[in-house]
């Protein structure tokens, strides 16, 4: 049957600004296939707009206490009202992304990136015998001890071991993740090792390290990049319990953990706002970005790919 | 068609068009105006390449397109009745007890987690609304129909733990348990051995005809339907290119697109070489004017580029779709 | 038979996992700061009195010597040392805290199944329906929701408004007799008893507790469902059942009994999870259950209900992971081999 | 004509996981394989035929027996990928699509073994596109990405690919099976070609008969890991003495409705599991000719000249009742030409 995009490639410049454009235009249907992941883009890319911009935006300063209107309920001075020790609970919101977010990116950054690449020279030598799988089965043994930790305690303790700087949070986020991507990474190495074209290229004596670089790593990115952005969002929510806990950012600094743990009190005796409102900026954040690994997902899978443009097709037809 | 002799036609296919919406283009055109005829206890061979619609028919003819297709026009008449116009529930009792299916990859589409004995049962049991027990029994006389080795232990196996060639008899026992009248083999013998594969081709045919079944065998290999099917079928790019009794088909294949099989299964250079136009595949079956085939036809004119040909009936039960057939 | 060696090899594997638990964790949280002996006698405690404790609580040996004790005691008489906040061995605390957490991650699963199964398969069987569509929102707003902060909106709801439930302090109200521990589960051992009394004050105080860790672990189990149960109607098998005209009842139950396992494993996790994980709704609904308890231990560097903690969870999700795997082998010929 | 790759003896088995039991993949096998030369390893699924591939390339550690290159032992130190041999053994697999890296572009691929060999960037590409234009494919789909080929041309990336190097020996793992009929053709006058220009030795994988027929000059049949019997083409196909052979070569049905090639010697039953096999003759369950000898212990190659090899007791008695010992894919051949070439 006809090959459906016949043609040949882009070469040219010209050609590719037309590939782009295509491109392009296929990432607007794409979300107009699946107004979720529009959202989903929209709250990320909101979340970072405010972050940034905060010192403009946000009327009163962050940190700073103003006894006088303590426990002021939402009004036009203050949009979402003050907290206990009178802060503006709206700048702090806007500001507090600078510090959950940086944590959270980072410390899943860091993991994702040792993770991985420990991951794939695990899962490339796995089954190569002798010195290489004993490290490996060592590696595989010491990564079960940590996940059978209890996570949360493990935080904590980690935490008040490196002290509860900004650089020791994202530490312990960071070493926490490591054994999730290094399992993805190990089993994703390990099924695209089999494949025929990595044996092709072994049997023709391509070295190792460019069958890992360049099929075996680009082959398995898919299910990290997804898990990428769930996992960023799982650490935005550990970052904010350890701090609910007392365990993470210290007052004053804006973070919605410790100010949903500031509202804790005042929401037994009616004052809901300083604790429900971060909560809500929390939630939202974390669904923003778990939307967009969803969307990764199923962009990456060329199956779902096709499935999903077979209905962009019909919605285009019944426009035209 | 010469008309039907005694046997009335069970399945009676005109101008079927099926199509997939596919993004920023036209829709791929599976099936272009299918029109098939099969007679009460016929066995038709079905042969094509993959992308023909040889799968697509199949599953139109179950009413089971894969989504996104949909069929664009063209009727499907079942026993006389109208295959689009029966509801659901009407459509579910044909399917499996009147018009059965036998799979190629059974080990693939057999659940793992039931036993086999009781896969069979299943499907005797909703049918033929049997009791358990009864339905059983049924199951076992079908597993020793189709001459399993050792019936009573497969009973209790599940998928994993059988051979291609044992799998594939649970299978014809799943679509024979109901006696079906009309049977759909899609590729049935391709995953198994040479071997193997005679001997499930032999009881096919001999189930087959004991119940006075009719059955349409699609393959991609043309050697069986010379051994196992009344009538051959060509399909290619969606249309039916010829469609004759096997003896007159072989005698005398007049499709250029026929020759061109047979001369690829002959391995003879010099012979392909007479039926065979090198050419860029992405042009393949791309032409929506005049015959599909023309892109690689060696007889091509200038009116089989520009005017469609239609089945034409050469002799008795001998048709093409072809304006300059084969002559000898 | 082929069950009993396999449980037999994983049980040989139990005994070096927990080992390398504990001594991993023993020299992590040996560096948490902090020197006990100045948090029990206070700042004013003169420095010859602090040395006289430190010597004996056995601070003063090698980290290893202290590791070997440990060791020594834990195996040959199950004793994990003794908490200074509580002044009481630590297994005995343990087995007073464990059983509240225990009573609430179980209700609160169990909750979470009840919503996502049925979610799960409805959304897979009616793919273009509202129900699908709800799910899909379902599933990933309840992975977003910070479980803490949820349990105080449901608390402002239906204790500070609506006044439904007791407020969020501990188990029982003050006044209400606890029955006598049997399994330590409230529930369980008030029935055991009798006590009318305190299996309602018990169920009530546990209904915000549960709701919260239901509707959240709802949503990963939820997600797991339909995603399994959707591969599992677009397999081989589902079409050929659909093929063979079986009907889309029996089609639904085949393909739902193939997505058991992975559901089953969602479940476990979250499981091992919350043990450690539920601190927070612990913490929020002052439940004094283990978590808590270990937390505690952190932020005052009491170290032995720390690695006591540890301990009894890494054991608990062993235990876990095993009954997980008898599970596979019940559903799933092809492990059984 | 000298010989490229030699097998003694071997032998091949897999650890069953939790079991002390193994399954005996490949006993006891032996051939060569001359320069310019096809040898098709032909039998069913769980024959070994793929497993004796897979260690010739290094791919898989053989439990016995050894392979030598040029008279040169390879195995677990020296194999394919040391310095003296890469690139003169190389591989073709069934699946095209499989075959390649679905993220990096044809022409990329086809130039990845030269890489190994130290060339240098352009002597690459101008070898890459000398190697396209010899095996067909346009200049454009060096360009374009696997998944916009049809699998005929998949094929003929993943041929390319291989003698780029300028191999003296390609493993060819059942090229054409996953083909369609015309793809298959085009992919077999390809190999035959491509044979003359490089005389390249083929070590042929299939289970495809008619495919073999035309294309190996020597075939070996393989049962159960065994070769029960050996020779030119020409000799099996239309002499064949071992009752598996002719087993065989009996259910292949060829596009002729004329052409029943019905024969006495007919295989009931299953194939037995590798796992336990049997003493004898691993064929003495379902063969007709069974007798004693043949359950007590297994036969030795007997040769019945021209180097035609046959492990079985009775293969006399075969042959006297085996009365019609026309070569049929001849006969077929004949009649196709009559047919097709009448009406051009």
């Amino acid at each position: 049957m006809s090959n459906i995009s016949a043609g040949h490639h882009p070469r040219t410049t010209s050609e590719r600004v037309q590939a782009f454009l295509r491109a392009l235009r296929y990432l607007l249907d794409v979300l107009r296939a699946r107004p979720l992941f529009a959202v989903g883009y929209g709250i990320v890319v909101g979340v970072v707009v405010l972050a940034i911009f905060a010192p403009l935006i946000a009327p009163y300063p962050p940190e700073t206490a103003n006894p006088v209107d303590f426990l002021q309920p939402p009004s036009w001075r203050h949009l979402l009202g003050t907290d206990a020790t009178g802060m503006d609970i709206f700048t702090r919101i806007i500001y507090a992304p600078r510090i959950d977010l940086t944590i959270a990116i980072a410390g899943t950054a860091i993991s994702a990136i040792v993770g991985s690449l420990i991951g794939a020279t695990v899962g490339y030598y796995q089954e190569v015998g002798g010195v290489p799988s004993f490290f490996s089965g060592f590696v595989m043994r010491s990564a079960d001890v940590l996940q059978a930790f209890p996570v949360f305690v493990f935080a904590i303790a980690l935490v008040a071991i490196f002290g509860q700087s900004l650089q020791s949070i994202i530490a312990a986020i960071a070493f926490l993740n490591i054994p999730i991507y290094l399992r993805l990474m190990r089993s994703q190495v390990m099924s695209i090792r089999r494949m025929r074209f990595v044996e092709a290229s072994y049997v023709a004596g391509t070295p190792d390290r460019y069958i890992i670089l360049r099929h075996v790593i680009p082959n398995s990115m898919a299910p990290v990049l997804a898990q990428l952005s769930v996992n960023i969002g799982w650490s935005v929510l550990l970052t904010a319990g350890l701090s609910f806990v007392g365990a993470g950012v210290v007052a004053p600094t804006p973070e919605w953990g410790s100010m949903i743990a500031m509202g804790f009190q005042n929401i037994i005796t009616g004052q809901w706002w300083p604790s429900v409102f971060p909560g809500i900026a929390l939630a939202v954040t974390v669904f923003g970005f778990a939307l967009v690994g969803a969307s990764i997902e199923v962009l990456a899978d060329p199956a779902r790919r096709r499935a999903m443009a077979g209905t962009m097709r019909q919605r285009r037809t019944k426009e035209a | 068609m010469a008309e039907n002799s005694a046997a009335g036609t069970i399945l009676n296919i005109e101008g079927l068009n099926v199509s997939y919406p596919v993004y920023e283009t036209d829709p791929v055109r599976a099936l272009r105006g299918i029109d098939l005829k099969v007679r009460e206890g016929e066995i038709i061979g079905l042969v094509g390449e993959s992308g023909s619609g040889k799968t697509t028919l199949a599953r139109s003819i179950m009413q089971l397109i894969s989504r996104p297709g949909r069929v664009d026009s063209g009727r499907i008449e079942y026993d006389g009745r109208d295959l689009a116009t029966l509801g659901e529930e009407e459509l579910r009792a044909l399917r499996g007890n009147d018009i059965a299916m036998v799979i190629p990859n059974p080990r693939t589409e057999l659940n793992p987690l039931v036993t086999v004995g009781m896969q069979i049962a299943n499907v005797a049991r909703y049918h033929l609304s049997l009791p358990r027990k009864e339905a059983k029994k049924m199951a076992m006389a079908m597993l020793e129909a189709v001459q399993i080795p050792d019936p009573t232990r497969r009973f209790k196996a599940y998928p994993h733990e059988l051979s291609g060639g044992m799998a594939q008899r649970v299978v014809m026992a799943i679509a024979l348990i109901c006696s079906p009248r009309f049977i759909i083999s899609d590729d049935a013998t391709s995953g198994l051995d040479v071997t193997v594969q005679t001997q499930v081709l032999e009881l096919l045919q001999d189930l087959v005809q004991q119940q006075g079944a009719s059955m349409l065998f699609i393959t991609r290999d043309i050697g069986i339907t010379a051994h196992y099917c009344h009538q051959v079928a060509i399909i290619y790019a969606g249309e039916i290119v010829e469609l004759a009794s096997t003896q007159n088909f072989f005698d005398n294949p007049q499709h250029p697109y026929s020759v061109m099989l047979l001369s690829a299964f002959s391995h003879n250079p010099k012979l392909r070489g007479l039926w065979t136009k090198v050419v860029d595949a992405a042009l393949e079956g791309a032409a929506e004017s005049g015959c599909y085939f023309a892109a690689r036809c060696v007889r091509a004119s200038d009116k089989c580029r520009a005017e469609h040909p239609d089945m034409r009936e050469m002799t008795d039960a001998h048709s093409v779709r072809c304006h300059h057939p084969v002559e000898r | 038979m082929r069950v009993v060696r396999y449980i037999g090899k994983r049980m040989l594997f139990i005994g070096p996992q927990l080992f390398g638990i504990i001594l991993v964790s023993f020299f992590l949280v040996k560096l948490i700061p902090g020197d006990p002996a100045v948090m029990m006698l206070g700042p004013l405690a003169t420095e010859a009195t602090l040395t006289e404790l430190r010597n004996e609580m056995g601070l003063n040996l090698s980290l290893v010597e202290q590791f070997y004790i440990y060791i020594k005691n834990l195996v040959l008489h199950g004793d994990l040392g003794r908490s200074w906040q509580t002044t009481r061995p630590v297994t005995e605390d343990l087995f007073l805290r464990m059983p509240a957490t225990l009573e609430l991650i179980t209700l609160g699963l169990i909750l979470g199944l009840l919503i996502g199964v049925p979610l799960g398969v409805g959304a897979a069987y009616l793919k273009r329906g509202i129900l699908a569509k709800f799910s899909d929102y379902y599933g990933l707003l309840a992975g977003a929701l910070p479980d803490f902060w949820l349990a105080l909106v449901l608390i402002f709801f239906f204790y500070t408004i609506l006044g439904w439930v007791p407020p969020p302090l501990g188990r029982l109200d003050f006044f209400t007799i606890a029955p006598p521990t049997v399994t330590g589960a409230l529930l369980i051992d008030s029935l055991l008893d009798g006590n009318w009394a305190a299996l309602g004050s018990a169920a009530g105080h546990l209904i915000l507790p549960v709701v919260t860790l239901g509707l959240i672990s709802g949503g990963p189990i939820l997600k797991m469902t339909q995603s399994t149960m959707d591969r599992m109607l677009e397999s081989d098998y589902s079409r050929y059942e659909e093929m063979c005209g079986l009907p889309k009842s029996i089609i639904i139950r085949h393909a739902l009994r193939n997505s058991l396992p992975s559901v089953v494993t969602i479940v476990s996790v979250l499981y091992g999870f919350l043990i450690g994980g539920a601190v927070l709704v612990e913490i929020v609904f002052s439940w004094g259950g283990a978590g808590q308890y270990a937390v505690q231990g952190v932020l005052n560097a009491d170290i032995n209900p720390v690695l006591g903690f540890v301990f009894f969870a890494a054991v608990l999700s062993l235990i876990i992971y095993l009954i997980v795997d008898l599970i596979y082998f019940a559903i799933d010929p092809r492990v059984r081999g | 004509m000298s010989v490229v790759l030699s097998v003694q003896n071997l032998v091949q088995h897999f650890p069953i996981a939790g079991s002390r039991s193994v399954v005996q993949a490949v006993n006891n096998v032996s051939f060569t394989v001359a320069r310019g030369e096809t040898l098709s390893l032909v039998g069913e699924s769980g024959s070994g035929k793929t497993t004796v591939g897979r260690c010739i390339l290094g791919l898989i550690d053989p439990t016995g027996g050894d392979i030598s290159f040029h008279g040169e032992k390879i195995g677990k130190k020296h194999n394919v990928r040391s310095r003296g041999l890469r690139g003169k053994i190389q591989l073709v697999f069934q699946e095209p699509a499989e075959s390649l890296d679905p993220r990096i572009r044809i022409g990329v691929t086809i130039g990845e073994p030269l890489r190994s060999l130290g060339e240098k960037r352009e002597d690459r590409n101008k070898r890459v596109r000398e190697i396209a234009r010899r095996v067909g494919l346009s200049e454009d789909a060096l360009y374009q990405y696997p998944a916009e080929l049809s699998a005929g041309q998949q094929q003929r990336v993943g041929i390319a690919r291989a003698i780029i190097t300028d191999p003296e020996l390609i493993v060819l793992d059942e090229p054409t099976s996953a083909l369609d009929p015309t793809a298959r053709a085009e992919i077999i006058d390809l190999l035959i070609r491509l044979q003359k220009e490089l005389n390249t030795a083929y070590l042929f994988i299939s289970h495809d008969l008619s495919t073999v027929r035309y294309l190996s000059h020597r075939v070996a049949v393989m049962y159960l890991g065994m070769i029960v019997e050996q020779g030119s083409a020409q000799d099996i196909f239309s002499r064949p003495r071992h009752p598996y052979s002719i087993g065989l070569l009996s259910s292949v049905l060829l596009p002729n409705p004329n052409l029943e090639r019905r024969s006495e010697v007919s295989l009931q039953g299953e194939i037995p599991s590798p796992i336990d096999l049997p003493e004898g003759c691993y064929l003495a369950s379902r063969c007709p000719f069974v007798e004693a000898e043949c359950n007590a212990r297994m036969p030795d190659a007997d040769d019945i000249g021209g180097g035609h090899l046959v492990h079985c007791f009775k293969h006399r008695n075969v042959i006297d009742e085996e009365k019609a010992t026309l070569d049929y894919f001849e006969r077929f051949q004949e009649e196709a030409e009559k047919l097709l070439i009448s009406g051009h």
